[in-house]
């Protein structure tokens, strides 16, 4: 299974990419999917406190189930206006 | 002569490059049977915590915010007596000075125009995904920010679209 | 490089017939330090407790007026962490839709810009010496209003001016 | 000694006119010179208690004494705005 993974602003700089595909297992959560991230970029794992996920473009707690072609984005504070 | 019931007027969000067209906006929510219209103006600031501010750099998780925006603009109307929304954001490099968020609000009496005004700055600065990177003479930092609250914990999950 | 401290901006305050031209308002508050502009556009209601109103006019005392508005504007650097302030109040025949007050206030940061914004509007309504005379096709009536307060009872006479 | 007397809005209508010169006593406050004002049109009388007066362009207290010259307004509700 494969989800599609987008970082945005300080994360993207650590990150190094705007976006990458992920392979996760059958019943993981977007706990695991970011540390599976944080293992490839260990540069990622500090910030596992102070980011929020989406799944499918809508805010989502990190103990959500992940299911194939799920869209997962990693979103540090926002700062618009 | 009693007046009819007017027709609510369509919430009107934008996120794009191209400069705000604020004269736009206005008109759009601005109705006959309106009394009142509060408009804020975010605007890029020469300075920022006491350094000279160069330009700033927006950029978003599009599909995502213009969805956000658009809830806010919704919920205004369950929350506060009002007729018209609009909503603004920009994106990409700004200029001093330029404009960077305009909101838009009408409503028969002011106090509610004034409430859902602020209450959709206040909401957008918290919930909607888009980022600011401030450009000065030595460097470039990404704004601080707030981290957007998340929802409690869903049994049932959300298929992907 | 650190920002110099900005000049204030000069309150305008203006009472008179023609259009009140919001857009030289806004211009006149808008500053490089600003982050936030917000403005308030009281305009004419088609509609008066559940009547259709054809059209207002408005009388003032004027020369009490303006020296009430200013008073306003310079309160709110006072209050409020302000920049700039414009107030306008336009007199005689107004149609539907027209604005009759106008008010921009321009801020570093957002809350000051909102808060002082209401206060201005809140303020006028309540002390400076404007009449609305509502006008339905079954007659004229003068618009209910607020009766300012009074201070308290002074020792000491005002010379005439 | 003499007063000039301005009346506004509602009270403008009652008075039959906007202006007036008024005269009055040393001594005398804004309220004395109201009564004056309603022993000559007794239909301003009832509205002693819902209108505020101003003495040169400012709010003034029923118990300011007058001087000569003084331009007093007898000013109903405001409805600005």
């Amino acid at each position: 299974m494969q989800a599609r993974v987008l970082f945005f602003g300080k994360l993207k700089d650590i990150a190094g990419s705007a976006e990458r595909c992920v392979e996760f297992r059958s019943g993981e959560t977007i706990s695991e999917l970011f540390e599976r991230c944080a293992s490839q970029k260990p540069e990622l794992a500090p910030f596992r406190s102070s980011v929020v996920a989406s799944r499918n473009q809508e805010f989502a707690p990190w103990t959500a189930v992940l299911e194939s072609g799920d869209e997962v984005a990693f979103l540090p504070p926002v700062s618009g206006g | 002569m009693t007046t009819a019931a007017p027709s609510p007027t369509a919430d009107l969000v934008q996120l794009g490059r191209e400069p705000i067209a604020a004269d736009a906006l206005i008109r759009h929510v601005r109705q006959a049977h309106d009394g009142a219209v509060v408009t804020f103006d975010g605007c890029v600031r020469n300075h920022s915590h006491g350094r000279a501010t160069l330009y700033l750099e927006y950029e978003s998780y599009e599909s995502m915010a213009i969805e956000k925006m658009k809830e806010i603009a919704a919920s205004l109307h369950t929350l506060f007596a009002i007729d018209g929304v609009a909503i603004a954001h920009r994106l990409g490099r700004l200029e001093i000075g330029e404009t960077s968020v305009f909101i838009a609000v009408s409503a028969p009496h002011r106090k509610a125009a004034f409430d859902a005004c602020r209450h959709a700055i206040d909401t957008l600065k918290k919930t909607v995904p888009i980022w600011k990177k401030e450009f000065f003479e030595d460097g470039a930092v990404w704004a601080d920010g707030e981290l957007p609250p998340l929802p409690a914990a869903t049994p049932a999950a959300k298929p992907a679209s």
